[in-house]
């Protein structure tokens, strides 16, 4: 198994962790990762202009089909914006082509062979649970956490294709795996607030603390995350707060220490963290 | 026995259209005192039932030229006395391919000759300004027609009326005059309301009754020679162009495009009608007015339409008359003296354009008459703007709303973003003139229930904020939901295809589905007239 | 007179020398305290505007004494080794330009020491040094051929990786590579134009052999001529060996102990070949004292100007380098790091490195917005510090750099790509904040400074202006067509389903519409007045709206469009400064 | 897991609806692999109860106590209406096995019993239905006791609260509208606790904020005082979106009394509290959704048997194939059926719509007319096994089934039978679709 591995612009420079225990976890799992010279994914623009947008995101996979490579992100913006990239050039011709144009210049081009892939559908449909439960070695049994999917996981539906975006069960599925305990959260399926957070920064914060406050009262020790922005959103918004709160985990963490990676090849510094189970 | 209650007063007006009011308004200006009664409500009938268009005159050119003059004459005055009233949009005469070329070619003569301005656009620069335009668009000429709101307009002048003096009687309808001589001397009406008759013995009787004037004039024994021509106008879902746009051929079916601020109003069609109850839009004629006026303009041919209404013109003239178009649409001031009655007199006819000379003329023969020598100042006095009145504006709700709001506002009618305090200032305003305000009222003073939704939701938020208020009580409230639905209905049934369609069906579904409201029989029933606001025994809610 | 070669020495009135060499000495002096002044001086970021001068020399006191007698002493002088003498950083990232850098840095010291000072330098070093004998004339046209080498690589390393994002304009860059090849070239003639001319053999046999009578000096100029390459217009190929044979005897008595054959300038003497022809007339022109001054002048101009061209960098980097190492990036204080951001604008050599790796490049190429690229952000960030960029009072460019400020994903990967080791982030970060506090914030922000119906009436003041630009079509498509809203059956939905309306309950935070009355405004014809309503631009893109909508409306995607209309539109009506 | 690369099913459900979704439910429990296309939006227009068949006949606006007389009633006098083709005993089930579904996702309903139940709508009205959520009951036990015949007893005092900014529900409104009906009904109103700055209140909000214990515990707080003797409270349909049933218990714990919610005008809580359910049943039964989709074309090959859906709305587009297909695209606001100037048509396949003659017999003058518009009656004719006719009379396909509201020859607004309509059709179309399957499989 082989991927364009496309980390965006948030995990590089914000969360190195995540970089570690997604390569981590799927060396262990036998898929290769391989590192094209990526830009952003293109979401910034989406406010300025739908186009440049695409363009953006269009270079990322005809840089992908050059290399005959389908992308893969831990990133769930960036996995949103990808996706959202294809369904405009599919539906509208004239953009194609513009962008196609844009593409020129640098001799590359756009036809749409590319996958674009979150990680988790990948860890749970093509790799497998079964290859998975395989794999893990060390069950973080009795540990609660809370499935934070990220909204453009899930929405909207016909362009994420990830799963069913009101009753999702994905990463539910994953978590159980790794012997941990998907808590029922009330506001699983809210938005982490971190979009807001340069226009509104009161109502981001407010968004973000509803959600830990759901999660913790629904029993979770942790927030567990597949997106670096509502990783970071989830941390932030904690940070100086006087309420104790519940840290956020990121799923290739959890699945890592299930599988027995050691915890600095995960990224994982604080070793007396509530992920360690019972 | 006890004599039923009287009102005197020197001038009785029968009907409370935009001539009648008007009338008021003149009268009350020359310091007449004055009477009017109204069987239902202000513009009720073909006044609040038309495009809304302050004609330039053109469209009559060829075929009647004095009531073309007129009207240019008129809507230029009207411009400068009742600015707040009129959107001066300018409007299109547009032909196109297969159009009448003699007509067109002769269109500036006739202009000309009648002395009304118009210019001669090239089509692509048309096409540019009004993108709706069809590419089929062989001509256009640019004219000074204009929206007029006639509700805002006949309402402002009842309200200055009545600061006047002028009394004014809703859903009071006339069931007999009396005759003695040549003098009506008392006409008796009669309240919806219920109640007992009440005598108005008046110096002067006019009948401004519209399309019903034939019927009252029968009560005098005075028959008019009137035909009925049954318009009807569809309302857009969206506004499809910023001018009128006038089709450039002889007056026919669905020949106009009204801008009607946030939608746009399409229409006429002419039919032959002999009965006045129960004028309602047919499907047949919405079918006409879509299918003749895409030929303008195109996109009307997937336009979702929200509503259709009809009024009936009525027009002077002998039964004979084969094609109720070519009847003048030119206005009549009958004195009724060769019926033998020296106190009444009829004014019928004519048009929107026209509502303030036809009241003038009505005035001075009704002062003449009374010996009042003051002379006329409407047509230099402007019509002063009541706040009240100004809710029947297109999209004036949703910029007053973005404007500012109170903190505790909130908006009923969603569509046209009416808010709650609309809604009491227009049902204040009726109470404080010693009315008992209906939803009904509410529809005719302000934009709720005109949007897409057709009350199907805000009738039933604006019912509640009603009953909270102390509006309504016991099932009042729910009669009030069924009139107001019934009224909405008669503009619906034409226009159901589509996503209209869509959305009567799912009005249906909430209120006949889930609220069970055509079941009467279970909790609802018809009551009373509501009471006043009172304190409420059942409230528990800490103060 | 102990500074200038030997040459100067014979050729030039002191004083001359020496006031010109002392004036462009001074300025450059001048110069460099000037140019150095503005790293305490400047202040880009808010937290700048905050610590005063006298806290910034504190904190540069500090910093040294910590860094020369601290801990990481060792550390810095790795540095001083690796960083600035080898380039490290460069050569990890890019070698040919690595290759062009060192060759520039190790030819040009060189030639300083060994030629300019070699008085100073060379002779005390190695006595006996004659500029004319081997190995230095070899040497000194080495080190030229050097520099000369390396600004042709990196000239053609520009050229191969150009990447189609426009570059920084850099005239004085330019004017300086001129003035260094000026140098070059009168040094190169001046040399060639010595090894060939007659005058300048018979000057010194008159001055060592007291004759000047070319018979006398036949044999002594057939050898020369031969052998030295003078280009005597009088002697003709070939010589009797008798002839040479006693030429080289007077060589040997007079000139050998000076003179070594001068075919190893291996640059120079090639060129004294092409000269021959015209060398009479250059010797009558006296070329041998005009391009000394030329070649001296050049350098003297080349001193003064140094602290005021791309050169100046050369001093900042190496400085740049070493206050790195000085200490961990978080262990700046406020003034520290106020005095680095300046430094920085400085020590940036315009290499555009960061340019070719920016996240962003390609949305600064569709966008047209060079503001996007690092190399240019970083110049726009020092004008907007000093007030040029405002007083300039060109709103585009206001705008524009706002906008690429703010379109920056702080990626990090120009900080990790400079060559420089600058903290770009920190930088951007605190440019950001200049242009919030001169009325540039993100559009988010100074969309705020307005409710929506006043954003709608300065639209339609300013109708017609936009219309030519408005991009509806293009960029707003969903917006621009009944089709994708006349569904809508006022269900709202989209409304109970919205988060952010679902949470702002405080009147701090609270949005003014909510996503079904935005859809009901594009039906009533009023997009205006959404364009700068805070629920367009407080969506948070969570697309529950526009995954529940039972009509298929695509509310989330109408509301992005919404904000690229508003971005577009509202931007060129309103001022470069917020509105109050 | 959905959105697995899948192409082939034994079953293709066209619309999310309730019909569609009942049929995808059933299909699952049957072991069939279904995949189901359609937004689930007009599922947000429920009101959560759930309609057997509360009048008959429409015109004489006559409710029924018993259901399943109602449906013998039917059975006799309109023996083509689809419900009446249904047997009360397969009807009685499907309704136990969707509702039991429902359960198990968080929803619950008041047991089934053989009668109709009347419940309080938020314009005052009383609603006949069937099928009453847990959390809507109290007010339909108290209903009962006030009709119940020779109990000498005084009418329940039950205090209805509101909360000031939700705009379309008043408890005034109702208690002043049934007084008579329902003397001892009285109202309060309060602030919503952390709202109280918000001018305009979102049930769906408010709910979810009581989905919290400090919330919850503040508005029971402001509550109590008004209690007086109430021996019930009535509330806006606010408690709780997928946590109903434990917020409920919260208020009847926290108050002493029986609490009821008090169904407001869709879209609102209800809806998205059924929907929640309905996807998570969906999710759990492995049915693969898609809910942003729609089907561009539908075709059926003889030869192979299976039928080829292509979907629109997936970006590259889908192609799935199914060896049956339900077609449960409902009416005009469901997009089943679509009407223009000329007339109605089936909105996939042109299947023929028996409609009224021209449209001006579409609807009645009066909106309310009791025995409905003729419209409501226009839809699919399909033979017994429900699989609806082409223009020659025969079944369009073997396989292909017809389900719901698209059905002709019912006006369900006016018989109150929407939900039955649906989960009665459904299952009796998957059973015929079962065996057809089987029978082919051997």
């Amino acid at each position: 198994m082989k991927y364009a591995l496309f980390l965006g612009c948030k995990i590089p420079s914000r969360l190195p962790a995540y970089e570690l225990s997604t390569r981590a976890v799927l060396l262990r799992l036998g898929v290769t990762l391989v590192d094209l010279e990526f830009n952003c994914c293109g979401y910034p623009a989406r406010n300025v202009s739908r186009e440049a947008f695409v363009v953006a995101a269009a270079r990322n996979l005809a840089i992908a089909e050059r290399a005959g490579l389908d992308v893969l992100t831990p990133c769930t913006c960036c996995f949103g914006s990808l996706r959202h990239a294809i369904s405009f050039l599919e539906e509208d011709p004239e953009l194609r082509s513009r962008v196609s144009q844009a593409l020129a210049v640098e001799g590359i081009a756009w036809s749409g062979k590319t996958e674009v892939e979150h990680l988790l559908p990948v860890l749970a449909r093509t790799i497998g649970v079964d290859a998975l439960g395989a794999a893990v070695r060390a069950p973080r049994a009795g540990l609660r956490v809370a499935a934070q999917y990220g909204c453009h996981a899930l929405r909207p539906s016909n362009v994420a294709r990830f799963d069913n975006p009101l009753a999702p069960t994905t990463f539910e599925t994953l978590i159980r795996l790794t012997g941990a305990t998907p808590v029922d959260w009330p506001r699983q399926l809210d938005c982490c607030g971190d979009p807001l957070h340069e226009s509104n920064a009161p109502l981001s914060e407010h968004i973000a603390r509803a959600k830990i406050a759901d999660a913790k009262a629904s029993g979770a020790e942790a927030m567990c995350t597949a997106c670096p922005h509502c990783h970071l959103r989830f941390d932030s918004a904690q940070a100086g707060s006087p309420k104790p709160s519940i840290r956020s985990l990121l799923y290739t963490q959890l699945l890592g220490l299930a599988m027995g990676l050691d915890e600095k090849s995960l990224g994982l510094e604080c070793p007396e963290s509530p992920i360690r189970g019972r | 026995m006890i004599s039923p209650p009287r009102i005197q007063t020197q001038v009785l007006i029968i009907g409370g259209g935009v001539t009648g009011t008007a009338l008021a308004r003149d009268l009350a200006l020359r310091g007449v005192d004055c009477v009017l009664v109204e069987k239902d409500d202000i513009n009720a009938g073909a006044s609040g039932r038309n495009h809304g268009l302050l004609h330039s005159g053109a469209r009559y050119v060829a075929g009647d030229r004095e009531a073309a003059m007129e009207c240019c004459a008129e809507g230029e005055i009207l411009k400068r006395v009742a600015a707040q009233a009129i959107h001066d949009s300018g409007g299109y005469f547009v032909a196109v391919e297969g159009d009448d070329e003699r007509y067109i070619a002769d269109f500036p003569l006739y202009c000309a000759r009648a002395g009304i301005g118009t210019r001669a656009v090239d089509v692509a620069t048309a096409r540019a300004l009004e993108p709706a335009l069809s590419d089929r668009a062989i001509a256009v000429f640019e004219v000074a027609d204009a929206s007029i709101d006639p509700f805002q307009l006949s309402l402002e002048s009842m309200a200055q009326a009545r600061s006047l003096g002028a009394r004014l009687m809703r859903r009071t309808r006339v069931v007999g005059l009396e005759r003695e001589g040549r003098l009506i001397r008392a006409v008796r009406v009669r309240s919806m309301a219920g109640g007992e008759d009440v005598r108005i013995e008046a110096a002067q009787v006019v009948n401004a009754a519209g399309a019903w004037a034939r019927e009252v004039a029968l009560l005098a024994g005075a028959p008019i020679d009137m035909t009925y021509s049954q318009g009807t106008l569809l309302v857009t879902h969206t506004r499809l162009a910023s001018r009128v746009v006038n089709r450039l051929r002889r007056p026919g079916n669905g020949d106009i495009l009204m801008p009607g601020g946030t939608v746009s109003l399409v229409g006429t069609t002419s039919t032959r009608v002999d009965a006045l109850d129960d004028i309602h839009p047919t499907t047949a004629d919405a079918d006409l007015i879509v299918e003749e006026a895409t030929r303008m303009l195109p996109a009307l041919a997937t336009m979702r339409f929200i509503r259709a209404f009809a009024g009936v013109r009525p027009l002077l003239g002998s039964p004979g008359a084969a094609d109720s178009r070519s009847v003048s649409r030119g206005f009549a001031l009958i004195d009724h003296e060769d019926h033998g009655l020296d106190n009444l007199a009829t004014i019928t006819g004519g048009k929107l354009t026209t509502c303030r000379l036809m009241a003038e003329r009505a005035a001075d023969l009704v002062c003449r008459r009374l010996g009042v020598t003051r002379p006329c100042v409407t047509a230099t006095t402007p019509l002063p703007a009541v706040p009240e009145c100004e809710w029947t504006e297109p999209g004036r709700s949703a910029r007053e709303w973005m404007r500012s709001h109170a903190s505790d506002d909130t908006l009923l009618c969603e569509c046209e973003m009416v808010p709650g305090s609309t809604v009491d200032a227009i049902f204040d305003a009726l109470r404080a003139a010693g009315d008992t305000p209906t939803l009904t009222d509410l529809g005719l003073r302000s934009r709720v229930g005109k949007g897409p939704c057709q009350g199907g939701f805000c009738a039933v938020r604006t019912v509640a904020h009603l009953y909270q208020r102390g509006d309504f009580h016991t099932q009042h409230g729910l009669a009030e939901i069924l009139d107001f639905f019934g009224e909405r209905w008669r503009g619906q049934r034409a226009i159901l295809w589509g996503e209209q369609l869509a959305q009567a069906e799912l009005m249906e579904a909430l209120h006949c589905g889930l609220f069970g409201e055509e079941l009467r029989g279970e909790g609802l029933r018809r009551a009373g007239p509501p009471a006043a606001p009172n304190a409420d025994p059942a409230d528990k809610s800490s103060p | 007179m102990a500074l200038a070669a030997t040459s100067v020495k014979k050729t030039m009135p002191h004083t001359l020398f020496h006031t010109a060499l002392y004036a462009s000495l001074a300025l450059c002096v001048l110069g460099l305290l000037w140019r150095s002044s503005a790293w305490f001086r400047v202040r880009v970021g808010p937290d700048a505007r905050a610590v005063t001068l006298s806290q910034r020399l504190g904190a540069l006191l500090r910093g040294t004494a910590t860094a020369l007698f601290g801990a990481r002493v060792l550390h810095i002088l790795g540095a001083c080794f690796l960083d600035v003498l080898l380039l490290r950083r460069l050569f990890a990232r890019e070698k040919p330009r690595w290759l062009g850098h060192l060759l520039i840095l190790a030819g040009f010291t060189l030639l300083l020491l060994m030629h300019a000072f070699e008085a100073l330098v060379t002779v005390k070093l190695f006595p006996g040094y004659e500029s004319t004998l081997a190995p230095y004339l070899f040497l000194r046209n080495l080190f030229g051929a050097m520099v000369v080498a390396g600004i042709a690589l990196l000239y053609f390393e520009r050229w191969r990786r150009r990447t189609g994002l426009v570059s920084v304009r850099r005239p004085m860059a330019a004017a300086f590579a001129v003035l260094l090849g000026f140098v070059l070239a009168t040094g190169y003639l001046l040399e060639a134009h010595k090894i060939a001319s007659p005058q300048a053999f018979y000057r010194m046999a008159k001055r060592y052999s007291g004759t000047t009578d070319p018979g006398e000096l036949m044999p002594l100029r057939a050898v020369w001529a031969s052998e030295f390459g003078v280009a005597f217009d009088d002697l003709k190929e070939p010589f009797a060996s008798n002839v040479m044979e006693r030429g080289r005897q007077m060589h040997d008595a007079d000139c050998a102990g000076c003179h070594a054959k001068p075919a190893s300038a291996f640059v120079s003497y090639p060129v004294s070949r092409l000269l021959a022809p015209v060398t009479a007339l250059l010797d009558k022109g006296r070329a041998d004292i005009w391009l000394l001054y030329l070649h001296v002048f050049a350098c003297f101009l080349g001193l003064a100007t140094l602290p005021f061209t791309r050169f100046f960098h050369a001093v900042a980097v190496p400085i740049s380098l070493l206050v790195n190492a000085s200490a961990p990036n978080r262990a700046f204080s406020a003034a520290g790091r106020a005095s680095r951001r300046a430094l920085a604008l400085d020590a940036c050599l315009r290499c555009g490195i960061c340019d070719a790796h920016c996240s962003v490049a390609p949305l600064a190429r569709h966008l047209g917005n060079p503001y996007l690229l690092p190399s240019h952000k970083l110049v726009a960030t020092g004008a907007l510090a000093n007030g040029r960029l405002l007083r300039s009072g060109r709103e585009s460019d206001g705008f524009r750099v706002a906008e690429g400020a703010f379109l920056c994903t702080d990626c990090g990967r120009c900080t990790n790509d400079c060559p420089a080791g600058l903290d770009l982030e920190d930088l951007w970060q605190a440019g950001r904040g200049d242009l919030a506090a001169a009325g540039l914030p993100a559009p988010a922000q100074w969309v705020r400074a307005l409710p929506a119906l006043a954003w709608a009436e300065a639209l339609e003041a300013a109708a017609g202006q936009h219309t030519a630009t408005d991009p509806d079509a293009s960029c707003a498509p969903l917006s621009a067509d009944r089709r994708s809203f006349s569904r809508c059956v006022q269900c709202q939905t989209c409304t109970n389903v919205c988060p952010v309306v679902a949470q702002s309950i405080a009147a701090d935070h609270r949005v003014d519409l909510t996503p079904q009355k935005v859809m009901n405004l594009l039906r009533l014809g009023l997009r205006d007045l959404t364009l700068g309503s805070r629920m367009v631009w407080d969506c948070a893109t969570c697309y529950q709206c526009q995954e529940n909508c039972p009509e298929g409306l695509r509310v989330t995607d109408i509301m992005c469009e919404l904000r690229a209309l508003a971005a577009h539109r509202l931007g060129a009506v309103r001022s470069w400064k917020a509105p109050s | 897991m959905t959105g697995e690369r899948r192409n082939s099913f034994d079953v293709a459900v066209i619309g999310a609806g309730m019909a569609g979704m009942a049929a995808a439910l059933f299909a699952a429990q049957r072991g069939l692999s279904c995949i189901q296309v359609g937004s689930g939006g007009g599922v947000l227009f429920a009101s959560g109860l759930l309609d057997l068949l509360a009048v008959h006949p429409a015109a004489e606006g006559r409710q029924w106590q018993s259901p399943f007389a109602a449906l013998a009633a039917l059975a006799r006098e309109q023996p083509d209406h689809p419900l009446a083709r249904v047997d009360p005993a397969s009807i009685r089930t499907a309704f136990e096995t969707f509702v039991t579904a429902l359960g198990e996702a968080g929803l619950a309903y008041a047991p089934l019993d053989e009668r109709n139940r009347k419940v309080l709508t938020s314009i005052g009205t009383l609603k006949t239905t069937f099928g009453v959520p847990l959390s809507m009951v109290a007010g339909a036990n108290a209903l009962d006791a006030l009709d119940a015949p020779n109990t000498p007893n005084t009418p329940p005092r039950c205090l209805l609260v509101d909360f000031r900014g939700l705009r379309e529900f008043s408890a005034r409104q109702i208690a002043t509208t049934l007084a008579d009906r329902w003397p001892g009904l009285c109202h309060g109103r309060i602030e919503f606790p952390g709202f109280e700055d918000v001018p305009e209140l979102y049930a769906a909000h408010l709910a979810r904020a009581l989905e919290t214990g400090e919330t919850r515990d503040r508005t029971i707080a402001l509550i109590r005082p008004m209690l007086g003797d109430a021996q019930l409270v009535g509330l806006p349909t606010v408690l709780g979106l997928g946590r109903c049933r434990e917020v409920h218990a919260a208020f009847e714990a926290g108050l002493g009394v029986p609490v009821f919610e008090i169904p407001t005008m869709p879209t609102s809580v209800p809806g998205l509290r059924l929907l929640g359910a309905l996807e998570t049943v969906m999710s759990a039964r492995g049915v693969r959704r898609r809910r942003l989709a729609s089907v561009r074309a539908l075709a059926f090959d003889a030869n192979t048997g299976t039928a080829t859906l292509d979907l629109d709305g997936v970006p590259g587009g889908e192609r799935v194939s199914a060896r049956a297909v339900v077609l449960a695209t409902g009416r005009f606001s469901g997009r089943g059926l679509t009407a223009d100037r000329g007339g109605v048509r089936e909105s996939i396949l042109g299947l023929p719509v028996h409609q009224p003659a021209s449209r001006e017999a579409w609807h009645q003058r009066d909106f309310l007319d009791p025995s409905g518009h003729a419209i409501n009656r226009a839809g699919l004719r399909t033979d017994d096994a429900w699989r609806p006719l082409d223009m020659s009379g025969k079944p369009a396909w073997p396989r292909l089934f017809a389900v719901g509201s698209i059905l002709a020859d019912q006006d369900w607004m006016r018989s109150k039978c929407g939900s039955g309509l649906a989960i009665a059709t459904a299952w009796a179309a998957m059973q015929q679709l079962a065996d057809q399957l089987h029978g082919n499989t051997g």
